[in-house]
């Protein structure tokens, strides 16, 4: 069958999914947990921009570029906490990343 | 007479003062607080007497009615009024604190002026709730009652009291969050808060089943009522004498005069649909309870217990639904008052000389302390319900009503002539009579000027109202007629 | 002024002079203490008298003094109802109670709550008078509890004695228990006859005679035997009936002229008092009527066995009040009231005297109670022995003898009557006389004839060891062996002597008028159709000295006199033979000796079944169930829950994450719609 | 260009908030550290000139600007009011308390004021896209507040997990949009809710993309099941940005809630009742029932704040102008609260000691009656006992619920209710029934003790006559809402 | 179907292998590069999607910027690699069937069937001479001027916390200060310590002493 809208889309869950699983599969790097955020970005710019082309609308691929913008900044902050957290606790193994809970 | 806002005086005058004492500051003006509380509730029992005397006793409806538009967003009003049931209610609230006060004179060392201002603001608070008219003004009231109770038995308190005012703090609250939830179902319903609208409005069995109990859960807690009657032993043992006197004389006639202004004439169905299931709980309070009391080593869990039975007479005059045992229940109330706030000093007497409250710990205190055990005595036979005593006349008026409706309820009722006989008077006999039993009790002082004086006092009013009870009865007569006719009619909305 | 006017001024001057002594006695002169309240009392009695005066010329007074309370369309008021009868018993009391005053002058000299006893009794007083000059029901209870609470006072009067204060709690209970039946009577009385006052109760009683109430459903049971058994209920406590009577020897405890005054003479006739007023009630209800007279009769023939055995002295004249009240009990229910009341009246003087005598005997002997310690006494004690014996005869219903008119009138009557155990209560009534007889002379031999025991080694009544060690301590050591007894100064022998005289007297006086007469017409009613004793009395009696005569040769007299002979043999002739019948009759003695078991039953079903019933639900139902598992297993709830809720929350932030999208997935799953 | 300038002086506060923000940003680098205080007096000006602005401009009629993308309306002004209130009382309360830790830097106050501005766009925002800049501008600079203790650990690690579930969620809510977008064909909010008006065309794509966009806007709530790391976040970061991120920022979230569900998405309200039903619950469950096993007060109050938004919900899910009109009730007072109960805290934290656990309170009435009795009123009002303002909090949401015919839902709320007071009460027991550990004296700048007085105080004035307040809220709710 | 058709499907499974990978690759390193991957298929496909702008901005910035600062990040740390992945597979089952649900439920609303006809039929080819970068230029300087600016502050808050969390001045780093040689004082230059002509004999047995 031909491609079409909700192939796109179904390509854009599949990709949230996975990202979705690897953020909770992941216990060892906060790095990756990063990436996984990343990955869950670009299956929604999929989303937008399958729709801005079905709907002949560019409102969608510009909203993708402010969304690459934002992330952009987020994995910057994202990655100095990072480097924060590395400075104090020695480590970014998510696992030992709990003395605060109950 | 109604020149004056006398009831916004009467609620506003004690909390100022308290207030005022507050700002005393320190205990290094420890006596300052004092006088001015002493001033504060003098004033404050002062406003309040206007109300009895200008009282049309012929007028069943509520007099002295202030009304001014509070949150007309909901239409809550700040509506305030008395009728028969309400006046009596607030002078035995003023006088009580008058009394507090006193009792608490050089009792109290530690944080005196928060103290005495807790109980002045309690005391308005409570007026509070005796006169207002509107749902929500009255459930301010209602709760804003709990603040000044909980820190006085949480600060002042016995070495459990932490668990007892929490215990009595949630307890209460639990009650009325539900009757919150049934006000705010009746504003949706009539579109105010305005509890004159409630009496009117006619409401579906079902309905006013459910909103009956929710009434309950509040009320019956604050009155207590068997089975949710446990906070207040833990409460009363642990209370300092004042929070006691208090609790005892008037937080519990909150739940009662309650019952009276919500639950029965606004659900009359509903009390004339569960007045059995009220007169069966009522009872095991009379009965059980008393057995229980008869048991305690505690001097205050005792005079818990038997407040507790007390009130189980009330309840039960409630829903007689007969004049003879409504009166008898108003009756009941005010003298209880008295009672049990004498009774509870007598243990502080006890309590502020020993320290200890185990009735096991006295024996033969007549022999040092004469003047004090005959007080003791007089309220023993009060609270025994002895004919000549304010005691008698509630129960009298009751057990004669409860004949009227089923002679078994009457028969179990009158039992408390048996009970609450033994359990007091045995009590008398293990603590006041006999040998001196200890050093501690042979080392005992008589009381001094300031007892004397309100025990005194107490006695005057306990035997007044016992030769002459007509006071009490005149002046609720208009209002219960009143009430007994509204519930005669049934609310059910026409089908 | 008129007569009206005093009847206020009646109860008031002794309840003023309690309250007065009572509040400032302290302050006050020691002698002030007995000249207050005996001015007291003494001008009530004069005013007592006048008023008597006033109603023997047929006045009836009755009125409201003031309203106590209105409620519900029922006005509930204090107020006077004065007839003969209720002057009667106002001269009666007054009379003792003046007597008692002034004895007590001597016998509590050297008691350090002087004053407060004199308050107790000016107090009891006032409270029996309410009680008989009550015009409703509601302050005749007053009276009622009133002088049951003075009762209280009065038996723990040596508040230190452990025995004392059990007495007075033991009797206040067992009033209570009566006063519980009383209060429901009221109840009935007040729902279905519409009002509390005598007046109008009696008027309309009559049109209730038919009615009939279910109070267990299916059972219809006439409203008046209810009442009427209801009311009853309450005389039992006050008059000290089986099996109510338990309180009774108890209040010993209390000073002798207590004794005297309140456990013989007037408090305990109250239920009597109560009934004859009430017998426009009783006369509705045979079967009211037979309850009475059952009860009545066990208590006559059953509570004078037990003075047989006793060697306190003051319990022996208890024993002998419970039966005689019996007797009178016995006479209400044969629907003999003026007999019953004559016979209060008489017993209330001659038992008085006993008791008063046995106070000073009491005195004599230094406060020893015990008989076996007396013996010999006339030689020291004169006075005191002459008016005994007077008593003695008087009780035990001598020819002449006040007590022979009530109480012979009591046994006819009890003969005439043909309701429902008037036979069993015919034979009680017999055997009594004969028993009564035996255990007065009993006392009488041992205490004032025979060897001067106190020499020797003294025995003890069993409850006496309590009472050495307290400050009271003189009025219990007794004698010892080389003091002597000596006579009571004035202030005692005088009342003896005032009361021999009515005891001697009154019956042959007062007989004709009270019982016979139309004395009490219209103030006590009898149905004659239904209960005709009263009615074949009448037509029996030929005036006091004829009744006398024939009483010479009438069985009473002869029981009564085997009695008294008997007595002579075991304890002047053959003291050896008691002993031995003891030992013979081992059982019957142990029963006698425990009362029936009356009291170690009561205290262990009522009291511990109580106490034990109050334990478990208060650790049971209060503390385990309710606090245990609602209140705080609610909260122990909530806290383990708080726990769980905790763990969830681990800190590791993919677990959060995990959380958010299993939220995420819930909500999809919830609301999909495809 | 006239229209440009016209959109300009609609959206002057935020531009005010922008300038000012990287005027200090600047100031900073020329500045001694001892001269650093006019840093902070420069912040509270800028917040004092938004709020005139704010206040001057404001109108009943909704004026739209930047093509529709932003809006200033009656309900705008009021949040952002309480925004720069909310804001400057925080700055007031934590002056102290950073400059003891180091943090008393250009930076905090930049950001803070960065972070107020993507509130203010928040707010007004009436487009996914402005709304989702807003919401970014204001978490990155939460993430880095919450960092900005260096060298503290937990803060750190605090920071990370709000990092990580923060883009999780903006994740989600960017999910939820693009299927909206991809429904309805509009990214503006008029636009959304005019096409679902003319009948949506798909609804199970628009529920798939409600749910994820209910998730976003619950994270930022803090409503249960996303409420995980509000307890974290609050305990692990210093104090002061604890304060901030609890006290301005969930009138933010409040805001878009109300832009998104409400402006966007009424016509799918029968779904979003459902959903808030749902987390109403489970909030109001855990928030109480978690806060009693807690130990530490910032974590406690991190609890409470969950079940106070399970009781904001209830007003949302009304779906009724009264009900929008309690919910902001409820929000508003619900911030004064806090603020007040954390300034309590802060007042009592010293120079590395942070009062934050619950024996630090411990005989305070001894220590200082007139604090203590602050606290006292905090704790009644955030439990609901008259007569605070916390009573009609609940009391608004409780009868708009029981109007739109929640019962079960309202007896259950009024339950939780219960078990919440239980742990207030214990505070209040630490306060005035123990015997203090320290008798140190509480020191603290006068304008702190001011402001914290009038603020706990206010609880109660406000509880006595609400009437103002509830009727600026139903004003807002009325004029912005059609 | 066509050959776009053939192309998509290709860069779809590359994009899932691709993300798969990342989220499971043992180094982070290799993951990192893995999510270059990713985006660069993501690219081609917008590249289908005639979003040309978005295609080359994805790869510039994204490959380009964010990449290289994670791969820089992660080699900067010090990363023992084998600690990591231990127990990765533990959480698998509980996460599996969650997300394999989660993806099943959206693939099915998101399955054809729900979008009107006119949405599945791909628009009308542009006419020649259309750009999209000039559109999107456009667009972003008139409509939506308001996102563009408050992008550029995200940017900022972005520069400022990153510096602000990461930027220390290092306290064991030595330097000398002009302003400081310049300002000392003669008394600073020279101490006069007076010191005792001769020392005691300092006994062992008085620690004490020995201490000076």
């Amino acid at each position: 069958m031909s491609v079409g809208l909700s192939h796109y889309l179904i390509l854009g869950s599949i990709l949230f999914a996975i990202s979705v699983i690897g953020i909770f599969l992941n216990r060892k790097n906060v790095i990756v947990l990063l990436m996984a955020i990343e990955l869950m970005l670009l299956a929604v710019n999929m989303n937008f921009i399958a729709f801005s082309y079905y709907l002949n609308d560019i409102a969608g691929q510009i909203f993708v570029f402010f969304i690459l913008t934002v992330a952009a900044a987020e994995s910057a902050i994202g990655l100095a906490i990072l480097v924060l957290l590395f400075r104090n606790l020695r480590t970014i193994n998510v696992d030992d990343i709990g003395s605060l809970k109950g | 007479m109604n020149d004056l806002p006398f009831l916004s005086l009467s609620i506003w005058v004690p909390i100022l003062a308290g207030v005022l004492v507050l700002f005393t500051g320190g205990d290094k003006h420890a006596g300052a607080a004092r006088w001015l509380a002493l001033l504060g509730s003098i004033a404050g029992f002062a406003v309040t007497v206007p109300l009895y005397l200008g009282f049309d006793t012929q007028y069943g409806g509520f007099q002295f009615v202030e009304r001014l538009q509070w949150i007309p967003a909901f239409n809550i009003q700040y509506h305030l009024g008395v009728d028969g049931i309400a006046v009596p209610l607030i002078l035995l609230t003023s006088f009580t604190t008058f009394i507090v006060v006193i009792a608490g004179w050089e009792v109290i060392e530690k944080r005196v002026a928060q103290y005495m201002a807790a109980f002045l603001i309690m005391s308005g608070i409570m007026i509070g709730v005796f006169s207002a008219l509107d749902a929500i003004l009255y459930y301010i009231f209602w709760e804003a009652m709990l603040i000044p109770m909980f820190l006085v038995i949480g600060v002042w308190g016995g070495p459990n009291r932490v668990y007892a005012t929490i215990k009595f703090f949630l307890y209460t609250l639990l009650g009325s969050l539900l009757m919150l939830v049934a006000f705010i179902y009746l504003y949706h319903q009539s579109g105010s808060f305005d509890i004159a609208e409630y009496y009117r409005m006619p409401l579906a069995l079902d309905v006013q089943v459910w909103i009956f109990i929710a009434f309950f859960m509040a009320f019956a807690v604050k009155i207590p009522m068997w089975p949710v009657h446990t906070w207040l032993p833990d409460a009363h043992v642990e209370a300092p004498t004042g929070g006691s006197v208090v609790l005892a004389a008037i937080a519990l006639k909150l739940g009662g005069y309650s019952f009276l202004r919500f639950a029965m004439p606004i659900a009359p169905d509903a009390s004339h649909y569960l007045a059995g299931f009220m007169i069966t709980l009522s009872l095991i309070a009379v009965v059980y309870i008393a057995l229980v009391a008869l048991v305690q080593k505690d001097m205050k869990k005792l005079i818990a217990y038997s407040s507790i039975s007390h009130m189980g007479f009330v309840t039960l005059g409630f829903f007689l639904f007969n004049p003879l045992g409504l009166e008898g229940a108003i009756v009941q109330m005010i003298s209880h008052g008295f009672i049990s706030s004498a009774m509870f000093l007598s243990v502080g007497v006890l309590y502020d000389r020993m320290h200890s409250r185990q009735i096991a710990d006295y024996g033969g205190v007549v022999n040092t302390m004469p003047v004090f055990t005959a007080f003791a005595v007089l309220f023993a036979m009060a609270n025994a319900g002895l004919p000549g005593t304010s005691g008698f006349v509630g129960e009298f008026m009751v057990i004669l009503g409860t004949v009227q409706v089923n002679f078994w309820y009457a028969f179990l009722a009158a039992t408390t002539l048996i009970f609450g006989a033994a359990y007091t008077l045995w009590m008398i006999k293990r603590v006041y009579y006999g040998e001196i039993a200890n050093p501690q009790v042979a080392a005992l002082q008589d009381i001094n000027r300031r007892e004397f004086f309100i025990l005194g006092l107490l006695a005057i009013l306990v035997l007044g109202f016992g030769i002459y009870p007509q006071p009490i009865t005149e002046v609720t007569h208009a209002t219960v007629s009143q009430l007994l006719e509204h519930m005669a009619l049934s609310k059910l909305p026409p089908l | 002024m008129t007569v009206q006017s005093l009847y206020l001024w009646i109860p008031l001057l002794p309840l003023l002079a309690a309250a007065v002594v009572g509040l400032f006695g302290r302050q006050l002169p020691r002698a002030s203490a007995h000249w207050l309240t005996i001015a007291g009392v003494a001008a009530s009695f004069a005013l007592s008298v006048c008023v008597f005066m006033d109603a023997l010329h047929g006045n009836i007074f009755n009125g409201t003094v003031y309203t106590w309370l209105t409620s519900g369309g029922h006005r509930f008021e204090v107020g006077f109802l004065v007839d003969r009868l209720t002057a009667t018993m106002m001269v009666v009391v007054t009379f003792v109670s003046l007597m008692v005053h002034i004895y007590t002058i001597g016998y509590m000299a050297e008691d350090p709550g002087y004053s407060r006893f004199f308050s107790y009794i000016s107090l009891f007083t006032f409270s029996m008078l309410m009680l008989v000059m009550s015009n409703n029901f509601m302050q005749l209870f007053f009276g009622w509890e009133a002088v049951g609470l003075v009762s209280y006072l009065l038996i723990g009067f040596w508040y230190k004695r452990p025995t004392a204060i059990y007495a007075n709690l033991k009797a206040f209970l067992v009033n209570r228990v009566g006063d519980f039946g009383f209060l429901l009577g009221i109840g009935m009385v007040l729902y279905y006859l519409g009002s509390l006052d005598y007046a109008a109760v009696f008027s309309i009683a009559p049109q209730f005679a038919d009615t009939t109430v279910e109070l267990v459903p299916g059972h219809p049971w006439s409203l008046m035997t209810v009442i009427c058994i209801l009311l009853f209920i309450g005389a039992m406590g006050k008059s000290a009936q089986v099996p109510l009577h338990v309180w009774l020897p108890d209040s010993m405890e209390g000073p002798t002229p207590i004794s005297a005054l309140i456990h013989a003479a007037t408090m305990v006739t109250a239920g009597i008092f109560m009934v004859a007023r009430m017998s426009p009630l009783y006369e509705l209800s045979t079967t009211a009527l037979s309850f009475v007279l059952v009860i009545g009769a066990i208590t006559a023939l059953f509570m004078g066995f037990l003075g047989i055995i006793q060697h306190d002295i003051k319990r022996v004249v208890a024993y002998s009040t419970l039966s005689q009240l019996g007797y009178m009990t016995v006479a209400l229910g044969v629907s003999a009231y003026s007999v019953a009341i004559f016979h209060l009246m008489t017993h209330a003087f001659f038992k008085a005297l006993l008791f008063l005598g046995a106070g000073s005997v009491i005195m004599g002997m230094h406060h020893d109670q015990d008989m076996r310690n007396m013996g010999g006494l006339r030689k020291y004690m004169p006075i005191t022995w002459i008016t005994s014996l007077v008593g003695s005869l008087a009780l035990i219903g001598t020819p002449w003898f006040s007590g022979f008119y009530s109480k012979d009138s009591i046994i006819e009557a009890v003969s005439f009557s043909h309701i429902p155990g008037s036979g069993f209560a015919y034979f009680a009534v017999l055997a009594g006389v004969f028993v009564t007889a035996f255990y007065s002379f009993r006392m009488y031999f041992l205490v004032f004839h025979g060897k001067e025991k106190w020499m020797q080694e003294k025995a003890h009544d069993h409850h006496d060891e309590h009472h050495h060690d307290d400050q009271h301590d003189e009025h219990h050591h007794g004698l010892g062996p080389h003091d002597k007894p000596h006579e009571s100064p004035w202030v005692v022998t005088v009342p003896l002597v005032l009361l021999a005289i009515p005891s001697v007297l009154i019956g042959y006086v007062a007989i004709d008028a009270m019982v016979f007469g139309d004395y009490f017409n219209d103030i006590i009613y009898v149905d004659h159709h239904q209960h005709g004793a009263m009615h074949e009395l009448a037509h029996h009696f030929h005036g006091a000295w004829a009744m006398a005569l024939h009483g010479l040769t009438s069985l009473p007299f002869i029981l009564a006199a085997s009695g008294v002979a008997l007595a002579w043999f075991f304890y002047m002739k053959r003291p050896d033979i008691p002993a031995a019948i003891k030992d013979r009759f081992g059982l019957v003695y142990r029963i006698l000796d425990n009362k029936y078991g009356f009291d170690s039953f009561n205290e262990k079903f009522f009291a511990g079944g109580s106490r034990f019933l109050g334990g478990k639900l208060w650790r049971i139902g209060d503390v385990k169930l309710i606090d245990g598992l609602l209140v705080n297993g609610s909260a122990r709830l909530v806290a383990c829950v708080a726990g769980l809720v905790r763990r969830l929350q681990t800190g590791l932030v993919y677990h959060y994450a995990f959380a958010m999208i299993i939220g995420v997935f819930l909500l999809l799953t919830v609301f999909m719609k495809i | 260009m006239n229209a440009i300038s016209l959109d300009l002086m609609t959206a002057l506060p935020e531009i005010v908030v922008l300038a000012m923000a990287m005027f200090i940003l600047l100031l900073d680098l020329f500045l001694k550290p001892s001269s650093r205080f006019l840093i902070y007096v420069l912040s509270q000006l800028t917040l004092l000139a938004a709020a005139i602005i704010t206040v001057v401009t404001h109108s009943t009629v909704v004026e739209y600007a930047f093509n529709g993308m932003f809006v200033d309306d009656a309900l705008a002004d009021i949040l952002k009011l309480g925004i720069y209130l909310a804001t400057s009382v925080t700055l007031i309360y934590t002056r102290t308390y950073v400059s003891l830790r180091g943090m008393f830097r250009g930076e905090f106050y930049a950001l803070v004021l960065f972070s107020t501005l993507g509130m203010m766009v928040m707010v007004s925002g009436q487009h996914f896209l402005t709304l989702y800049i807003g919401l970014e501008l204001l978490s990155l600079s939460l993430y880095a507040l919450v960092a900005l203790d260096r060298d503290n650990a937990s803060s750190t690690e605090a920071a990370m997990k709000y990092f990580v579930l923060g883009a999780l969620a903006s994740g989600m809510l960017l999910y939820g949009m693009s299927m909206l977008y991809g429904v309805t064909g509009s990214l503006n909010i008029a636009g959304v809710a005019e096409a679902l008006l003319n009948g949506a065309p798909d609804h199970g794509v628009l529920v798939l993309g409600l749910v994820f966009i209910v998730a976003g806007l619950a994270f930022k709530l803090g409503a249960a099941p996303f409420q995980m790391w509000v307890p974290d976040v609050y305990h692990g970061s210093p104090t002061a940005v604890t304060l901030f991120i609890g006290s301005a920022t969930k009138i933010a979230a409040f805001a878009m809630v109300v832009r998104l569900l409400i402006q966007a998405m009424f016509v799918l309200a029968a779904d979003w009742q459902g959903m808030l039903i749902i987390m109403a619950v489970l909030s109001m469950a855990i928030g109480n029932i978690a806060a009693i096993a807690q130990t530490n007060i910032k974590r406690m109050l991190a609890y409470s704040t969950i079940s106070h938004i399970g009781f904001l919900l209830l007003g949302f899910l009304s779906a009724s102008l009264n009900g929008y009109a309690s919910a902001t009730f409820y929000i508003l007072s619900y911030v004064l609260m806090t603020l007040a109960g954390f300034g309590v805290i802060l007042l009592l934290s010293r120079q590395g000691f942070e009062a934050d656990r619950l024996e630090d309170l411990k005989g305070l009435n001894q220590r200082n009656p007139w604090y203590a009795f602050l606290m006292l009123l905090v704790m009644f009002s955030m439990a609901g006992i008259p007569p605070t303002l916390g009573f009609y909090a609940k009391f608004t949401v409780l009868q708009a619920a029981l109007q739109a015919g929640f019962t079960v839902l309202v007896v259950f709320a009024v339950l939780m209710a219960l078990i919440g007071a239980f742990y207030y009460l214990r505070v209040v027991k630490y306060v005035y029934f123990d015997e203090p550990d320290d008798r140190s004296a509480i020191a603290a700048p006068i304008d702190m003790k001011l402001v914290l007085s009038i603020n706990a105080i206010g609880l109660l004035i406000l509880g006595m006559l609400p009437q103002r307040l509830m009727d600026a809220c139903a004003y807002a709710i009325i004029h912005s809402i059609q | 179907m066509i050959f776009q058709d053939y192309v998509f499907y290709a860069l779809a499974a590359i994009l899932l292998f691709a993300g798969l990978r990342v989220i499971t690759a043992r180094n982070p390193v290799h993951a990192a590069l893995f999510l270059v991957l990713a985006f660069f298929t993501a690219a081609g496909i917008w590249l289908l999607l005639e979003a040309e702008f978005l295609a080359i901005a994805l790869v510039l910035v994204y490959v380009g910027a964010v990449m290289v600062l994670f791969l820089f990040v992660v080699m900067m740390l010090d990363i023992n690699l084998d600690k990591l992945r231990e127990g990765f597979w533990n959480a698998l089952p509980v996460a599996l069937p969650v997300g394999l649900l989660m993806a099943a439920e959206m693939v099915m609303i998101l399955g054809s069937k729900h979008f009107s006809a006119d949405m599945l039929s791909a628009p009308a080819p542009r006419p020649t001479g259309y750009s999209n970068t000039a559109e999107i230029g456009r667009q972003l300087y008139t409509d939506y001027l308001l996102p563009f600016e408050l992008a550029s502050v995200v940017l900022l808050v972005a520069i400022v916390a990153a510096i602000a969390l990461t930027l220390r001045e290092r306290k064991d780093s030595k330097f000398m200060d002009p302003a400081e040689q310049v300002k000392v004082k003669r008394a600073d230059r020279v101490r006069i310590v007076s010191m005792p002509a001769e020392k005691e004999i300092v006994l062992a047995s008085e620690p004490a002493v020995e201490k000076k």
